[in-house]
């Protein structure tokens, strides 16, 4: 089985799915002839030909925009966006047409479109290559939003977005890019969108995590574990739906829920998972549901890793929630 | 149909037309298209004004919330339906395109039924009136957000260019709407691909209240072809025919694969910018008066009473025919009753997650 | 005193405004001699002049951007966006320019500006005339963001906004321009932005709720109060920063927390209020803190009413909380 | 200054040259700058070179982690800076503008302090490197958003005209940066106004490793300027003397109330996009060579040596004199030392609410 890092899990999947089925198309800046500033599509324009591998203008809004109607139309695009924190000028696009086309026609047209985009901090990118939005487009209606942290997930998550038949967003922490690498089977498989895993089974309180702090929320849990105590770690790895079943059923049997995640804190999915845990296991709860999250500021170049939970934050927010 | 002698020319300094405001013919080529068409573009026209004129009267009546007239585009609008070939090609369209939809082959009873958000709307009474769409006629729902769906018909002609289909993806939108980033993003990747989309401007004057010149510094919409390397157009809007021929040459053209192009269609909206606007506050009425000595139906039934080909007998069994048509759509759409809330709840995603599960379900409690 | 409706405080805070300082500008579409499409600047271009009040051509982006400029260069622009959900082809200029700006500059730059907009459901304007994007600005770092409720309070609250030296998100529930008329004083009065207003002292329950669902909370704790319950009703006003002292001081002293808001539920600032609550407050609460919000659907047409917090809806969901 | 026999003219088909690629004076009017000058223009553009050369050090020892080469628009970036008034005027550059930062006037151990994210970055160690900025020079501190700096950049022109400062906002951006919305929404805006704006391209053909061919259909940028009703000059941006004659007229016209005008400057980016990108992927080496004999500096040399102003003696002690204020600047930057954690939540608003107080402490815990 061959070992692959997140950005071989995606091009892999890409490269399967275009193969399978040739309604695929990738495009975006820099995505043709680069193979991508991360080197995504590496290789694809080359194997799969500039009809269907191409560079964009530099426009979020006409890359967004643009796979509403070649999906719409009968293809099923996968669009880059070069860093998540460029969404934004084409958000509109992804709100008012990908998100609503659907619904707004009745279910006569739709958009199976992927937009991927590389997410998250780590990698010294400042205020505009750091931003983590999900939070963005849960809260938006129509869209599906998933947060990959391993390469084994990715590949089963990429196939089941391109597949799926509504407008998938697919985030890709940009510094577990080439942070990991593990077995990636060469056959086919799925891996459902809105199902969480469970990273390490324990009893004592729930760890929930998703992307790029699945590695510090990981650390952490070998930490308690080394002090004895027994933390169970949930990977949501979809946002939007996101398993409330398997959140509840963890924190029902550990009674205790950390949440962490690296977005800003005030109205995110953290504050989501948080608030739905608090309401319904009210009496389950032996300690108040708490997060751990990016702050609300700017994505601070000199502060780059300062910004996301650390280790330590995640230690001390579960001391204070296991001594409660 | 594609006349041999002539091209269109682009970014003529004057709009060009065929038909003088007299409806004399003025082009420097010959008619070439038959008395059924000829009667076709007519009878569309006066459809599409007597279903304007109908929205008033919805709007007086309190049976609907909201209309864009389109009163003064009807040439345009029956320019486009005809230009392309319907069902096949695709139209992306705006909210003020009422009249093309029903020059499209949209049935009465489904423009009543999006008007009403009655249950006989095939898209299930989500949106406003005003938003027409038809899967099976390939019209893409409008959306209200301006602009918002030039980069989608960019994308289907793309896809239309990939895969050859041999359509062409043509989308209309107002003066307002070349403002957006939108508008200009959706242009040029469409440039840039040579990708069979025809871009057309029902060029009012107005956003709202907002005057042309205070929207751009251009001297006129088509001129913008050029910052994308392809041609622009400037016609008058209010003559159906030359609409019709710029256009069909256009659509053709982009259909044999020379890629993107942009029309202007120079027209006046007589009405309010909608049901929920007073254009007293912004116009004058001289101004609107005035634009109505050019209306495109006038002209043009002028131009067939020349031609010998429309009478006052044919005027009154159309307008009877029309007025018939339109009471039963009305009807039926009316009896069709109110759009069922189940439909709140559907087609938010292609499946229910539990989340949207909860939701409905606490809707479905307080009814009960 | 002049009784006033909410479009009159407007026009009469944005006219004192201007008055009083030379450096506030009013621009949008139709803003100038239409006077906005809801008339909240009608007469002003009269006033002030068309150098002062201005027609924008049709782009959100370049509203708010050219705020941003006008505001780092001096002036005090108070920027229209005709409805809340066009604010989406613009919001990168709010989110990438207005809200980091003065972190970016190292608080050499500022841009000290007003967006207005006309924000929530209730008039049958479907999918986007009816939206309440209000969490995306909360999640923003970098902006504050209020929604009025009462004539009284949206003028002290314009004039705050304009003097403020951030970026104001200033968000106007279109359904309640004309619904309540109420004695505005003549005399300038500021409302400082990030404090509450409690509408009802009571002691059984605490409802936190802001903008156009103040109205069915507020007839929701009759009701209540008719039947003999006593319900506390908060107006949070600001919704960032929001009153966090006035919540937990109210939830404190009732135990029971409904929060109720008519943006979509997921990572919505309802979420934030619950969350926030439930984590601090997890001693004093005698019921889970529960939500009553909008659904994660597009904003229906057919079902204009129901998408929105009914007063039963909010009476069910109380219910529940004081039976728990 | 300004030559009152020639007027340039815009939309030539042709880029605007007043030195032949030989350094050989070839305007159809006369020089009429002073031996200073010159010589400022030739010291700036070899400082704004040795700069950059620099920055590649600072990349490859690990001291800092990011760079935008500038090298080959040196030309252009100094021709901008001469061509408005300097802490009067604003300018609302882009990452690649570091050589004009230096140009403008922004001390070396700011630029330094920026580039390495310490205590002697005046915006705090916030951005990334190559992101300039200084309210006392009027720079408005660059974001990394392409084009998002542009409907500021109207904004500011608009907010100068209204209040009659006689300003002029001038905003440099790169052929990318045209296919966004936001460009397009800002230019527009500003021609609408009839502001004070001059917009100018730094137009490398590449976007990353986007060719123009894949940005634009359009045969070159100026020619955008059409659609918005303004001026759009072609020039070539390797030409100091082009770029800063037209520059120069165009910000005075603008200044004098004749509204925005769009500055096309043909350049060449020398290195790779930034120091994460390898361009070899994308871009043939002989590509770059060739571009590398159209060298703004050697040709200007060439220039001043052909007028008696420049020579071998001059050169080492220009070259001598900038080593060493790089040098000191440089390690000024470095004893700075890292930019301090408190800074993390400062300037996030004018003041800091209960949640970011909040956010503070939990940062300084884990930090004790
Ligand atoms: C993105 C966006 N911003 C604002 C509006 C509000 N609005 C609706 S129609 C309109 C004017 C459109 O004018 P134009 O494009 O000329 O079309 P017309 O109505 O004249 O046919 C505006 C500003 C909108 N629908 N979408
Ligand atoms: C909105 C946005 N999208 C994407 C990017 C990523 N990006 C950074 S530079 C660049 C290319 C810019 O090219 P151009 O405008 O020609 O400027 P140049 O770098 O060539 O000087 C891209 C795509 C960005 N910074 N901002
Ligand atoms: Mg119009
Ligand atoms: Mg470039």
């Amino acid at each position: 089985m061959p070992t692959l890092t997140m950005i071989g899990a995606i091009n892999t999947a890409l490269s399967e799915e275009m193969h399978r089925d040739e309604r695929v198309v990738l495009f975006g800046e820099d995505v043709g002839k680069r193979g991508g500033v991360f080197l995504a599509t590496e290789g694809l324009q080359k194997t799969f030909g500039p009809d269907r591998v191409f560079d964009s203008p530099l426009s979020e809004a006409a890359i967004i925009g643009a796979a509403v109607g070649m999906a719409a139309h009968g293809l099923r695009p996968v669009a880059e966006v070069q860093f998540a924190d460029y969404v934004f000028p084409g958000i509109d696009q992804l709100f008012s047409q990908a998100a609503k086309l659907r619904y707004r026609s009745g279910g006569q047209f739709t958009a199976p479109m992927v937009v991927r985009m590389p997410t998250g901090g780590g990698v010294k990118g400042g205020h505009h290559h750091s931003q983590s939005p999900e939070a963005h487009f849960a809260h938006t209606a129509g869209l599906k939003v998933v947060v990959v942290s391993t390469p084994y997930d990715t590949k089963g998550l990429l196939k089941s977005a391109i597949r799926d038949d509504d407008p998938v967003v697919f985030m890709e922490p940009k510094r577990l890019y080439r942070a990991l690498k593990e077995e990636v089977p060469e056959e086919d498989y799925l891996i459902p969108i809105g199902k969480a895993a469970v990273r390490r089974e324990g009893s004592d309180i729930t760890l929930v995590s998703y992307g790029g702090p699945m590695l510090e929320t990981l650390k952490a849990a070998e930490e308690m574990a080394a002090a004895g105590i027994s933390p169970e770690v949930i990977d949501l790895r979809s946002v939007l739906p996101w398993d409330k079943e398997a959140v509840l059923s963890s924190v029902a049997k550990t009674g205790r829920l950390l949440m962490i995640s690296e977005a800003p804190r005030t109205a995110s999915i953290a504050s989501e998972v948080t608030a739905t845990v608090s309401e319904e296991l009210f009496d389950q709860l032996l300690a108040p549901a708490t997060r751990v999250t990016g702050f609300d500021i700017p994505y601070p170049y000199a502060q780059d890793k300062l910004y996301m939970p650390t280790v330590t934050r995640i230690l001390n927010a579960a001391k204070r929630v296991l001594d409660y | 149909m594609i006349k041999d002698q002539i091209e269109f020319q682009p970014f003529t300094p004057e709009p060009i037309r065929v038909l003088s405001e007299e409806g004399v013919w003025i082009a420097p080529f010959e008619l070439d298209l038959d008395p059924a068409t000829l009667e076709r573009f007519y009878s569309e026209m006066v459809a599409a004004r007597m279903l304007d004129e109908r929205f008033t009267i919805l709007i007086r009546t309190g049976k609907t919330s909201f209309v864009a007239p389109h009163s003064g585009h009807e040439g345009a609008q029956v320019a486009v339906a005809n230009a392309l070939r319907k069902g096949f090609d695709w139209l992306f369209p705006y909210y003020r395109d009422m009249g093309l939809a029903l020059a499209m082959g949209v049935p009465l009873v489904e423009i009543f039924g999006q008007m009403l958000g009655s249950a006989a709307d095939p898209a299930k009474g989500r949106q406003m009136p005003s938003h027409a769409g038809s899967k099976a006629l390939h019209i893409f729902t409008v959306g209200s957000a301006i602009a918002s769906h030039v980069p989608p018909a960019t994308g289907a002609a793309i896809s239309m260019k990939l895969r050859g289909t041999g359509q062409v993806a043509v989308c209309t939108f107002g003066d307002g709407a070349t403002s957006e980033g939108d508008w200009h993003a959706g242009v040029n990747f469409a440039a840039v691909q040579g990708a069979p989309a025809v871009f057309v401007c029902e060029n009012n004057r107005y956003a709202i209240s907002v005057e042309l010149t205070h929207q751009t510094a251009s001297p006129n919409v088509a001129e913008k072809a050029r910052a994308y390397g392809i041609p622009g157009y400037r016609v008058d809007g209010m003559d159906v025919l030359a609409s019709f021929y710029v256009l069909k040459e256009v659509v053709e053209r982009s259909r044999a694969g020379h890629g993107p192009a942009l029309v202007e269609l120079e027209v006046y909206r007589y009405g309010p910018h909608s049901s929920a606007d007073d254009d007293s506050r912004y116009r004058p009425k001289a101004e609107v008066e005035a634009a109505r000595k050019r209306d495109p139906i006038l002209r043009y039934r002028k131009f067939l009473e020349g031609q010998g080909l429309w009478s006052e007998a044919a005027e009154a069994e159309l307008r009877a025919r029309i007025t018939h048509q339109l009471d039963t759509a009305l009807e039926e759409a009316q009896a069709a009753g109110e759009a069922p809330v189940e439909w709140m709840f559907e087609d938010v995603l292609s499946s229910r997650p539990w989340h949207l599960e909860e939701q409905r379900r606490i809707v479905l409690e307080e009814l009960r």
